[in-house]
């Protein structure tokens, strides 16, 4: 069994783990007859801390009303709360208050995008020309894209007569950058911060200045990398930018689109109905102002409110810290793992550009198998093609297993994965039988 | 325990020495089902004589990729319904999709469900139980494919 | 002051409103230096009993995990939570499971039914041909429309350059069902339970006879009717009804879109993302079987665990009683209001096919005015124009004030209600100026 | 008590008084609003004099639909605005949107705000600035519409 002492842990504040993790209700609790939960699934969704639920529970029980719609007290009291959650959520990144749409998750987040966009066609607002897009012109997206910055954008193609392209993944887990792909023919680049399958973290700055030069609008997919590390899409200089509560300790059922105050005053409405309208008359009607626009019907309140306490909490932590104990676990997992006879690790194998979602497979072993072996020692962890399709069939693998990490994690835990590995192995090898 | 349970020796056996794997002529009809979330696959051909639910199933062939559950359970298939008429192998299907279906809750007929029997651990497990289905629900659809006159299965709905 | 002690109560089991009140935290608190609150916005938003919140925290404290997308035990905890949550909820209005999607609200459900019609014209699904609608075409919709049931279909127009035509309300707050306005051409006729404004229950049977004779789709806005009345989705034989989550007790951020089975599974997929598709290439995908092909990306997990517990507590108080003890608080409303000098009320004026918003105008009384001194003495009613301003214009009417009652709602708060409208009147006659 | 803190007595009076109202000629330029949570309405017109800030404000004329906040505030601000130059207006505009949504923690120069000052109890009720904002808004569009030289006004984003 590798020894995970040999691990670095880095220079600076650490998380004090112990204190973090009592705050987390669920992770006291026992799995398959008595089995700690070890949680290694947060790439997917990660956990509450008391702080978020409290936060959500006492705004129901004090302020709950319509946002925005009404004049009574409760009203007020709840249009400030959901507007604070804005104001700290946007500071978060690095965003105007203006520039921070709510959302149901990330994936309406960036459809809102392709939508908003393909509306431009049929918009008569002259500020929506400039979205306009058709048959010649081109959206790139990547072959590591999460389907939710993918589909939309085949579907986009579809409703536009547009064309996709790819860029490709090179067999270390990084973005092949052919500068062929980005013509003068591109309107949109669509791609992610970082993988949720390889963690690796792409180079934004310089796919921004190559859509930049051919005036190409960039969305950025920040779902695994604002919850990580501390992201500022000003200094990105990214057009659009979506993430999700539920994987930043936050509620389920809550998103953020980011994007650029011009651009959104621009775009023309998504969703359309309550609260986003300016003047409805019979014939036609005219919308609000951003972030009004894009908010129709009655809106996550209670979860904005929790989003707000979950950045609050993030904050406290401190999200270089978060960065650091993350990458002291990854590079356990990482060294562990390789240790491993059979194992092998998809995407970077070192830290460089590379955040906390470690996929491998194992020889003779099918990932679905695997897992529940670890699922019976209590681990937790994700297996298939984790929304990333495309990208498993570049890497030639069907599915894979993933672990992800966050800060209440622990080098134990990262120990027990290792563990239950090679567990898997024993168990699928027994009787000598070899696969 | 739980985790063998499930994994029991035969499903183990059946995955390590797949019986009658790979694609046969002659057949009737081939189709091609995958599993969206793990993105697992299998081929199957069936070659069936007459029409009906009293056609025989004479060969199911089969090409797959997939966990141990999957594949041990289109082997255990084959054994199961070559040899047999659609009727009789759409009467095991029904048992065997009832009892992984069930949440443990359903009793198994062994004595219809033979060495499928072995499939009972999977109703633990929800996320499993389209592992031990693809083949199966492949060959159903080969079946109606190749034969317009091909028998309703019982309890679908 | 008009007593309301002549209001009738009516026959059979009702509800012990007291016992109500307590499992409803926020009722208990005062507003603007120590008024009770008396909360009669619950045509916006209602308020939640403990049963709910509990469900909810007990959810995320013990089984929260990303749900369909996992093999660990918490993911198939979570997965059972969220599909139990879908069966109750399907049963609640008389569907099956497969018919329920999850939305975040009842206005993303209707843009869905909206967009999936649209992106009927670019699908390559022969399935999908049903629903193409073009130049030449109609939708109609109702004067008495909430925004969310009106723009949708705006912008459907535009985008598929089909013409938009309405049915018009009468001086009595009923639909005018002009026969001429279903014809060969109308393909969608979309159309109001019961109208958030006016209270009135529109004949649906009636309208979905009109509409199966031309061979047009209904979607019916069940918004103010699922929560106040039984609703069978089935009996009334719509195509399409849309609900929302917040006005039932149960959680902001989730929504329902009930679809009949077969047009479902014809209907294309509007936000696409992870865990609706079946197949992802590069060049294109395909799409799961609803009603996962709606519910793109992360679903609202513990807000569909909570929308079931509010289904269950509304199960036990038993909806017909529910109902009763509306229309007795909707009587007295109407009683006492209409006794005051100077008070119109804006829709039908008894409880014949009518629900529980009571909508009026006080002369000379800004709504905006009036509420602000009713909110003065605790009492939260909404003014405005409610997301309805056709509705308003019809009437000749800037805005109005609406009281909406619920299960917690009791006849002494319809009196402060009464109370609080004279109050705002001698307020603004002060000083014996006349207005 | 509250309430009469934001209904202050001159407020009322200016609400059942207005003062100025009327849609008068000549005009530069004639501006529509609408608040889009009540859907009441105020049309303005102004008649300067000159350009820039120094331009004097000649006239503003009006019609209004709407609350007695929002016709209380349009018609103090025709005493506030006609007789002084457009920088000297948009000063008092300044200070009054400061005031008004200062949620209450904006110290109110009366020297400035004259008369406008009895709004500041409006900045307790975060739903009834629009209301107070409503023709002073429309006034400034108006001055922008009329005169292309019209100053920039002060803590705008
Ligand atoms: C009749 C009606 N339809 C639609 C809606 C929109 O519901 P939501 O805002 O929850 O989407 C509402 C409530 O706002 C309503 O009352
Ligand atoms: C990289 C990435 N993009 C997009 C998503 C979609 O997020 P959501 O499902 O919350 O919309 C996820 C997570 O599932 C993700 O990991
Ligand atoms: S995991 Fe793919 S079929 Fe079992
Ligand atoms: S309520 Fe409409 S302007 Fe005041």
């Amino acid at each position: 069994m590798t020894s995970l002492a040999s691990v670095p842990t880095t220079t600076g504040a650490t998380l004090d783990v112990e204190k973090i993790r009592a705050d987390f209700p669920i992770l006291s609790r026992t799995v398959r007859d008595g089995k700690p939960l070890i949680y290694l699934d947060s790439g997917a969704t990660s956990q509450r801390p008391r702080q978020v639920l409290d936060a959500e529970r006492h705004f129901l029980e004090t302020s709950n009303a319509a946002v925005h719609r009404g004049a009574h007290a409760l009203s007020e009291e709840a249009t400030d709360a959901y507007e604070s959650a804005r104001e700290r959520i946007a500071a978060f990144i690095g965003a105007d208050d203006g520039e921070v749409v709510f959302t149901k998750n990330a994936t309406e987040a960036l459809n809102l995008v392709a939508y908003g966009m393909s509306n431009a066609l049929t918009s008569d607002d002259p500020k929506a020309e400039r979205f306009r897009v058709g048959p010649g012109d081109e959206v790139v997206v990547t072959e590591m894209e999460h389907h939710a910055n993918l589909v939309p954008w085949q579907e986009f193609c579809r409703r536009t007569g547009a064309t996709l392209r790819w860029f490709g993944v090179t067999a270390d887990g990084r973005l092949d950058l052919d500068p062929s792909v980005i013509t003068e023919r591109t309107k949109i680049v669509a791609f992610t911060h970082q993988s949720n399958v390889l963690g690796t973290v792409t180079p934004v700055e310089q796919i921004v200045a190559m859509a930049k030069a051919v005036g190409a609008y960039t969305v950025l997919d920040a779902c695994q990398s604002v919850p990580h590390a501390p992201v500022d899409v000003h200094a990105l200089g990214v057009d659009f930018a979506a993430f999700s509560g539920h994987k930043m300790l936050g509620p389920s059922g809550i998103g953020v689109l980011y994007g650029r105050r011009e651009l959104l005053e621009a775009l023309p409405p998504f969703l359309t109905g309550g609260s986003m309208i300016e003047l409805v008359r019979t014939e036609r009607s005219t919308y609000a102002a951003p972030p009004a626009r894009f908010e129709a019907g009655v809106p996550m309140t209670s979860q904005a409110v929790g989003l707000g306490a979950a950045v609050d909490y993030l904050n406290a932590l401190g999200m270089e810290n978060v960065h650091a104990h993350e990458n002291t676990l990854t590079a356990a997992a990482l060294e562990g793992l390789q240790a491993v006879d059979g194992v092998t690790i998809i995407g970077p194998r070192n830290l460089e550009s590379r955040g906390g979602a470690v996929s491998f497979e194992i020889d003779g072993v099918h990932p679905h198998d695997a897992s529940q072996v670890l699922d019976d020692s209590g681990i937790a962890v994700r297996v298939g093609h984790h929304c990333a399709w495309p990208l498993h069939r570049a890497f030639g693998v069907q599915s894979s297993i993933r672990a992800s990490f966050y800060v209440y994690n622990t080098l134990d835990e990262v120990q027990a994965l290792v563990d239950g590995v090679r567990r898997a192995q024993d168990f699928f090898a027994r009787d000598g039988v070899s696969l | 325990m739980k985790l063998e349970s499930m994994y029991q020796e035969i499903i183990l056996d059946h995955y390590k020495n797949p019986h009658g794997r790979g694609l046969r002529e002659p057949y009737e009809a081939e189709v091609h089902h995958v599993n969206p979330t793990c993105g697992d696959e299998v081929t199957v051909r069936v070659h069936l004589e007459g029409s009906g639910a009293d056609a025989k199933v004479v060969d199911l062939s089969y090409d797959s990729l997939g966990c141990s559950i999957s594949q041990a359970a289109t082997s255990v298939a084959y054994d199961l319904v070559v040899g047999r008429t659609v009727g009789e192998a759409f009467e095991v299907l029904a048992a065997y999709q009832e009892m992984v279906q069930g949440r443990g809750k359903v009793e198994a007929d062994e004595d219809v469900l033979d060495d499928a029997v072995a499939f009972a651990g999977v109703a633990a497990y929800p996320a499993r139980v389209k592992c031990a289905l693809l083949g199966w629900l492949a060959f159903k659809d080969a079946v109606a494919q190749a034969d317009e006159n091909a028998p309703e299965l019982e309890g679908q709905r």
